[in-house]
């Protein structure tokens, strides 16, 4: 009932902010200290139609080079949307139409010379359900190295990636052994294995935690921090402490497609200048 | 049980095709039987196929489809023209000679008394003519039971359906179409076996199977009743239905040495009792007749591998 | 009203249970109606009455009462040692029906040396790949092909000549021990391996290499034929050992279901010595080791076999397996993975589900017409009936293989895309793989539909008296086309309740065991 | 950091490889083969057909005896010697085929969906489906000995029947053989009936006998009408049992007289042979066929008219079955 | 954006019952006023399990004659369960095991001689998702009647229970039409019209409006109004300002199939005696 017991103090409250969320000390600080990133995605007025249903509504933004990026907003807000037209993974869904540029390292995405299969070799992805491949853990984190044909120095690699992941102890014993074997959040990290194993610029994960228990999402959070020192990450969260606790910057969409608020995470959290925004971060709807 | 044993050395080996003539069918599977045993041929492959003997020649033979077509009559001249556009040349085999039998039902009492069953060449061109069709047996002869007529017997494509248009309706007449026609003969017994008051024809061999499921009419020539034997067969007593069976081999196949082999092994044996008469049921072939054949076989061999 | 019971009546049920019960008997009626024909068919074909009715009791006294209270005492452990047990039986049953149409294939169609050829021949290009992988990998994907494919050709031209031409070969069964027991050896090795470790991996392999040899030099003296020892000891007993051990390794608490199997094989033993010793005569079986393997045809049903039909549907089946399979799987990858939404893939859509409906007869003229007035080819071989055939079942390989792709999940796709793999990529190391076993159960329901089929084959203009065939232009039989001939160019009363019904006997039986390989393996998939 | 050269890469066209393409290629050709599989049987029917009618002949270099399409589609008679060559003889006796298996397998058929859907334990179903399963995978040949050798006698003794072949047999084993195929096709769309509406009729005091045919029944009608037609269609299509069966007696049938279609409903017409579409293709392959002649082309024709037959109602079930599954989504 | 509006005010919120449901005035004492209706079911110690899952925990609990009693609780906690244990839907579950009592009319349902088949005739039921059959909208609510063979006047029932539905007048018209090309709104209230023409005595709703739009909902909550003149009404519903709108008795069920409040609504909503419904109530979790 920790549940219960926590939104209890509403009842007693007195100020605006009961529900806001608190931005851990030091978080974005000690990386935002030595001045701006430079930008390694930017959208200019990016809009996403599937069908005649407009997803994405003019999105423009800037998203810094070895940082982390949170997305936040209701259900059916265009979270996804807006990830997944970052490597184009919306091509693969026929109803799907993008209007505007999507910027990768300067270079428009959607131009027509661009091969959407390079670009997602270079950004990887994380998905919200941990989905390995029903192969050994080694081919797993191997996958996207033999898809590219860099297979000299494999198993180093391999270990490489689990290390990164942090799972490396946990399963150095059994690299042969399904991928499906292992917990859920062991499989969340092979996912992030899998996709760092192949250096990528960019990691772009989709609510990687939201399938998993309280232990094994703070152990995904810790990693994303960690990642943050030599990747460039995009996260999209539902959860309001989770985006606090580990990103550099917020952006957060509301209903209907609208990127509505993007500034650095402490001052989403703590003065968001979109009224509209207050009220979902402080959990009044959504 | 040929195929399990260790692999017999020698013997020839090869394919033979052979289509045609249902009524020479079975000795041609007999034939195929003593040819392929394990002690002569048995890497022979030997398929028969029953056809009919104009559905022989002109759907397999002529278009060069197989090395053999038997019939239960002569080539005709337009089917002599269609294997000579395809560069095939027939060579005429005679292999053994049939009474084309009209066969009813055991139970079929109006023909006679026992065991002198008879119906007369006009009584059969009646039954059979596409002229004034008798659908009951009182149609043919008052005295008959009026009870309608079933019919069995082989297809258009059939070398025993043209013969007997030829000797029976004859060649300006013309053969009913509401029977049940089928190249497979048995079925003809068959149907004749199940039904009272049906009738139908078909080669000799296939009544000398079954002689005690279907009845052998007499046919009356005008010179008194004559039942089909193979004696009265081969004395040519049984008129008109009594015709030599021919198989026709193609000349350009008999280059190959297992065809001519098993050309040369059915003209051999086109003589023996035990398989052509007792095994199969027709009259088998005269030594002279034999050796004229063999004589025209071995002379198409030799045009054959030039 | 308030507080008081007043009753609340029935309703009455009796035309529901009337209902219900005409409902039953409607769901049992055809079901029933089959069962009895086969009853018939099954006496016809036995003839269990011919017997001695000493002959019964000893079979009732050694193998029925023992294999049933062996079945009831595993069932009471639980259903899975039963399931066990009668796995036990079942497997090693089909195993052994197949390891001997294989041994057929060897001995009477494809010569041994030639078979020995070939897979030197494709063993060479098979190691080129090997190695092309193996080392630099900056070679261009076309040169790539180009090289396998040449070396492919290449060998396949001049290596089974050379190897034919060799002065001295080995026999029969020692050529199979290699080409067939060596790689099975060394596959179930590694996959022994792999579950209990190195030792038994290698213990296993081993027995397997040598097991086979002995099999082939047991049947050479037994007069059984050294191939059939081979092929039943490669394919029949090597799989069933496997099963027993896995059984008693894995599953300790079903080891007792194996006691079924052993029960049966020692009650059959028994029962043989014991009607030998008494002199009590079996039944007069038209299914017998005669009919099973006599080529020849007669009007006389004594001396009449099947063994023609079977060669020609087996082959026949590789024939349509190897046209229809590919293609069919192809198609629906197509259409699963790459065809976009389109007025086209529509048209291809309706238009499979149609050609599903199209009558067998009507894909006999397309066979006709296509490969025999058009294409050239001589009628009823066994080119133009696999190639007929093929056509037949290539829509049902596409809606089966269609249904098992679309039940791989969307995630794994998505992950794969999400690396940065090509569609290619993704449908060979992702889609095929998941839906293989889907794909398998789907190939072999539809090589069970082509077992049947007969009017395809007559209007290719099949023989009616046919043999084994040694070549693709062989004229070829099957077993159906065997039953309608003895239906009707031999039709008589005497063929339809003898060599019939022991025809559709072993019909049934082919049949029957490819529909249970395919529910089995359905279910073995479906529960992971 | 992302200075030139970091968007280098993002163009190589992985997509457009050699070996993608030839994937690609290569998947798109199966898939085109089964469109090519229906041209391919179509324009082989109607150009060998085209060669047997009188009007179309002529054009493509016949010159032998040729069927004029009045003769073909109102002749009384099948037959190849002289002018009969009416399809209609052989429809008429295939619709018997038809009507008599459809006798059967409809009741039985969806009594049997009805059960399976509605009454039977989860364990029951899954004895019976297999079993049907068989059923319909028994080999067609394997149910015309069955007719021939066992059913034709028991309907000897029943009712007397003249000779070796009548159609009654073919009728019962086709309607055997179709059963699974009103089963199956029919109990899906019992299935799909949401649960919805069987709770409603529970919750207003229906029992289950007042919900299955008050409420699954109709709701499901138009998907088990679809079932109705595509069994169907499978028995018009089906040869070897109809040819064994029904024997080859080409029945005479007027079809511009009424009665002769009066006698379609005749249960004595049932006991006789007769040849349908299917069976006279078999008859005059196994014989007939003169290579190129008015039989061989005559075959295409019957060929045809089967093929349009079953291929119009294939795509009727197909479009009524849509119908259903658009009612409940 | 009236979500974001309506919870504005939490910030400004003094007292512990932002949140709180405000019952309307003078609902439930018109009826209340005449003193305590009678009971007309009764559980006593209801458990149902699914499997070896509880989904009710002894519940007992009295339903007042002519009255709307209304279940509200988070989801999962067995609203439905209960609502179908009182006309035995559940035995259509195989998996379902009831123990305890559940009286109607002072009769156990549950006894071996009730005819589950003749209680459902005297208890109505209307799902959440319409469910229309698909026959004409004469023929939906003649199907009780007719099953019951009570077809004398058959048109005149028909046309009253559509009265009652308040439906009539909109569909007079097209009563051949089918059910199924009606709105939403207008297919629940021909669902409540068959519920209601074969005249039972108790009518029990499963969410009825929750797939309906505002106005289809209002009418249906003025319809269940009249109903209660005549009928005794259970309603569940996760709606609490519906509850508190329409019911004169409330039932809050929580998490693990409790019963852990029963009172007159008024009572429930304004002074809860139980902690955890507060919270619930106050909109604090579930
Ligand atoms: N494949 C699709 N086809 C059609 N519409 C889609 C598709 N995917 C998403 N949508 C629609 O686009 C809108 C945005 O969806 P999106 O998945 O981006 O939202 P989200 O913010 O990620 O929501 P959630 O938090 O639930 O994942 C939604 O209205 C959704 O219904
Ligand atoms: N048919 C069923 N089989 C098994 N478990 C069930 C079944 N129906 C309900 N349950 C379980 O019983 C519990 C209570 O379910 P119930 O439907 O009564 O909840 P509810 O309060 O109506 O929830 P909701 O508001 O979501 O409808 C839940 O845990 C549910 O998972
Ligand atoms: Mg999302
Ligand atoms: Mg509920
Ligand atoms: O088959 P036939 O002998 O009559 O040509």
């Amino acid at each position: 009932m920790s549940n219960a017991d926590q939104s209890t103090d509403v009842s007693e409250g007195s100020s605006g902010d009961e529900y806001a969320v608190s931005v851990p000390e030091g978080r974005g600080r000690d990386r935002d200290a030595d001045g701006a990133a430079s930008t390694i995605i930017e959208s200019r007025d990016l809009s996403v139609w599937y069908n005649d249903n407009q997803a994405l509504q003019s999105v423009s933004m800037e998203i810094p080079e070895k940082r982390v990026t949170a997305m936040v907003g209701p259900s059916g807000c265009g979270k996804s949307t807006y990830l997944r037209s970052i490597n184009r993974m919306n091509d693969l869904i026929d109803a799907a139409r993008v209007e505007g540029e999507m910027l990768f390292n300067g270079k428009n995405v959607y131009d027509d010379d661009v091969d959407p299969v390079a670009l997602r070799r270079r950004i990887g992805m994380v998905f919200q359900q941990p989905n390995p491949f029903p192969k050994s853990i080694y081919d797993n984190v191997a996958y996207g190295l033999r898809l590219q044909d860099r297979t000299e120095n494999l198993d180093e690699k391999v270990e490489e990636a689990l290390r990164k992941a942090a799972l490396w102890d946990e399963v150095k014993d059994q690299l042969d052994e399904s991928g499906l074997d292992l917990s859920g959040g062991q499989q969340q990290r092979l996912c992030i294995a899998r996709a760092i194993a192949v250096d990528p610029e960019v990691v772009l994960m989709d609510e990687p935690a939201s399938a998993l228990d309280p232990v094994a999402t703070s152990k995904i959070e810790d990693l994303i921090d960690e990642m943050a020192e030599e990747y460039t990450v995009v996260i999209v969260t539902h959860n309001m402490q989770q985006a606090a606790r580990i990103s550099d910057k917020t952006a957060v969409f509301l209903t209907g497609g609208e990127l509505v608020e993007f500034d650095d995470t402490e001052k989403v959290f703590e003065n968001p200048e979109n009224d509209r925004v207050e009220d979902y971060i402080t959990g009044k709807f959504g | 049980t040929s195929n399990t044993g260790t692999e017999t050395d020698g013997g020839l080996s090869g394919d033979i095709n052979i289509s045609g003539s249902s009524t020479v069918f079975p000795l041609a599977v007999a034939m195929r039987e003593d040819f392929t045993a394990e002690e002569m041929h048995p890497n022979v492959d030997i398929s028969v196929n029953s056809t009919g003997s104009g559905g022989g020649f002109t759907n397999y033979f002529c278009t060069g489809d197989t090395d053999f077509n038997n019939a239960s009559r002569p080539i005709k001249g337009v089917e002599e023209g269609q294997c000579s556009d395809n560069d095939v040349t027939p060579v005429e085999l005679k292999v053994a000679t049939d009474a084309l039998t009209v066969v009813v039902n055991n139970d079929a009492d109006w023909f006679g008394e026992e065991g002198k069953e008879c119906l007369t060449v006009e009584q059969l061109a009646e039954v059979w003519s596409a002229e004034d069709k008798p659908t009951t047996w009182s149609d043919v002869n008052s005295d008959w039971p009026d009870e309608e007529i079933q019919l069995y017997g082989p297809t258009d494509a059939s070398g025993t359906f043209d013969y007997f248009i030829e000797e029976v309706i004859g060649e300006e007449g013309s053969h009913r179409t509401d029977y049940q026609s089928t190249e497979q003969d048995n079925q003809i017994i068959n149907g004749v076996a199940n039904s009272e008051y049906a009738i139908g024809y078909m080669g000799f061999a296939y009544y000398s199977e079954n002689t005690d499921r279907v009845t052998a009419l007499g046919i009356d020539n005008g010179d008194g009743c004559v039942k089909p034997t193979l004696d009265t067969a081969s004395s040519g007593e049984y008129q008109p239905l009594s015709r030599p069976l021919f198989t026709y081999p193609a000349q350009s196949a008999l280059a190959e040495e297992h065809v001519a082999e098993f050309a040369r092994f059915w003209l051999e044996n086109s003589t023996s009792e035990s398989i052509v008469a007792d095994e199969v049921g027709y009259v088998p072939n005269t030594e002279d007749e034999r050796d004229e054949m063999l004589d025209r076989l071995d002379s198409a061999i030799e045009a054959a591998s030039e | 009203m308030s507080g008081s019971y007043d009753g609340f009546g029935r309703v009455s049920r009796r035309i529901g249970k009337l209902f219900r019960g005409v409902l039953f008997a409607s769901t049992l009626a055809g079901i029933l109606t089959l069962a009895v024909l086969l009853v018939y068919v099954a006496n016809d074909a036995f003839q269990p009455l011919t017997a001695d009715p000493g002959w019964h009791l000893v079979f009732l006294l050694t193998l029925v009462v023992p294999t049933l209270a062996t079945g009831w005492l595993s069932y009471r452990r639980s259903y899975g040692t039963l399931a066990t047990g009668l796995l036990g039986i079942v497997m090693p049953g089909i195993a052994a029906l197949y390891a001997g149409g294989l041994a057929a294939l060897f001995i009477d169609v494809i010569p041994t040396l030639v078979w020995l050829s070939f897979v030197i021949a494709l063993a060479i290009p098979a190691g080129v790949i090997v190695a092309l992988r193996r080392t630099d990998r900056s070679v261009p994907f076309l040169a790539e092909l180009s090289a396998v494919l040449g070396v492919t050709v290449g060998s396949l031209l001049v290596v089974p000549g050379l190897v034919q031409g060799l002065p001295t070969v080995p026999a029969d069964w020692m050529v199979l021990v290699l080409t067939l027991g060596l790689p099975e050896a060394f596959l179930l090795g590694r996959w022994i391996e792999g579950r209990w470790g190195r030792r038994d991996g290698w213990i296993a392999g081993a027995a397997i290499l040598v097991g086979s040899a002995v099999g082939g030099v047991v049947g050479m003296v037994s007069g059984f034929g050294a191939v059939p020892g081979v092929a039943l000891t490669l394919f029949a007993l090597v799989p069933t050992g496997l099963y027993a051990a896995i059984v008693v390794r894995e599953r300790p608490d079903r080891r007792i279901g194996l006691l079924l199997p052993a029960v049966i094989v020692v009650g059959m033993v028994a029962g043989e010595l014991l009607v030998g010793a008494l002199g009590f005569a079996g039944p007069e079986s038209w299914v017998d080791w005669s009919f099973l393997t006599s080529t020849t045809q007669s009007g006389d049903p004594r001396s009449v076999g099947i063994y023609s039909g079977i060669v020609g549907t087996i082959l026949l089946m590789f024939v349509v397996a190897a046209i229809a399979v590919p293609a069919g799987v192809g198609a629906a990858v197509y259409l699963e993975e790459y065809a976009p939404n389109t007025r086209f893939t529509r048209i291809i859509d309706v238009n499979i589900s149609n050609l599903a409906g199209v009558p067998s007869v009507v894909y006999g003229l397309l066979g006709l017409g296509l490969f025999v007035r058009y294409g050239g080819q001589p009628t009823g071989t066994l080119l133009v009936g696999g190639a007929t055939l093929a056509l037949l079942v290539f829509p049902i390989v596409i809606i089966s293989a269609r249904e098992a792709i679309r039940a791989v999940p969307d995630s794994a796709r998505q992950a794969s895309y999400g690396m940065g793999a090509t569609r290619w990529q993704t449908v060979k190391n992702v889609v095929l793989p998941r839906a293989f076993p889907g794909i398998l159960t789907g190939t072999i329901l539809a090589l069970s539909r082509a077992i049947g089929e007969t009017a395809p084959l007559l209007v290719i203009g099949a023989a009616q008296v046919f043999g084994v065939p040694d070549s693709w232009t062989s004229t070829i039989g099957a077993m159906p086309l065997q039953l309608y001939v003895w239906a009707s160019t031999y039709a008589s009363p005497a063929f339809y309740t003898t060599v019939l019904a022991a025809g559709i006997v072993v019909l049934l039986t082919a049949m029957l065991s490819m529909n249970s390989i395919a529910i089995y393996v359905r279910n073995h998939y479906e529960q992971r | 950091m992302s200075g030139d050269g970091a968007t280098d890469g993002l163009t190589r066209r992985t997509q457009n490889s050699s070996r993608e393409l030839l994937a690609k290629a290569f998947f798109f050709g199966c898939a085109a083969l089964s469109v090519a599989t229906t041209l391919s049987i179509i324009g082989l029917l109607v150009y060998e057909a085209a060669k047997f009618f009188t009007i179309s002949a002529p054009l493509l270099g016949i010159d032998g005896p040729t069927a004029t399409l009045t003769e073909f589609f109102t002749g009384s008679e099948w037959g190849l010697q002289g002018p009969n060559l009416g399809v209609m003889p052989l429809v008429a006796v295939t619709l018997m085929v038809t009507i008599g298996s459809g006798l059967i397998a409809i009741p039985l058929g969806v009594a049997t969906a009805l059960y399976l859907s509605e009454y039977a334990s989860e364990r029951a179903r899954s004895y019976l489906k297999p079993a049907l399963e068989i059923l319909a995978g028994v080999p067609s040949i394997i149910y015309g000995i069955f007719a021939v050798a066992y059913i034709t006698p028991v309907l000897d003794t029943l009712f007397g029947v003249d000779g070796l072949f009548n159609v009654a047999s073919a009728c019962i084993v086709v309607g055997i053989m179709i059963l699974p195929m009103v089963a199956s096709v029919s109990e899906d769309a019992m299935q799909a009936v949401p649960d919805d509406l069987r709770q409603a009729g529970y919750g207003m005091g229906a029992t289950k006998y007042d919900v299955s045919t008050g409420i699954v029944v109709p709701a499901a009608a138009s998907g088990i009408f679809s079932s109705f037609i595509l069994a169907l269609s499978r028995a018009i299509g089906e040869t070897m049992a109809v040819t064994l069966a029904g024997g080859s007696l080409a029945r005479s049938f007027d079809p511009t007289s009424l009665a002769s279609y009066l006698s379609l409903f005749d249960p004595d017409s049932y006991l006789e042979p007769g040849m349908t579409m299917t069976a006279a293709m078999i008859q005059l392959l196994t014989g007939d066929v003169t290579g190129g002649g008015l039989a061989y082309r005559s075959l295409f024709a019957v060929g045809l008219v089967l093929f349009v037959i079953t291929l119009g109602m294939n795509v009727l079930s197909d479009v009524i079955a849509r119908r259903y599954q658009e009612d409940y989504q």
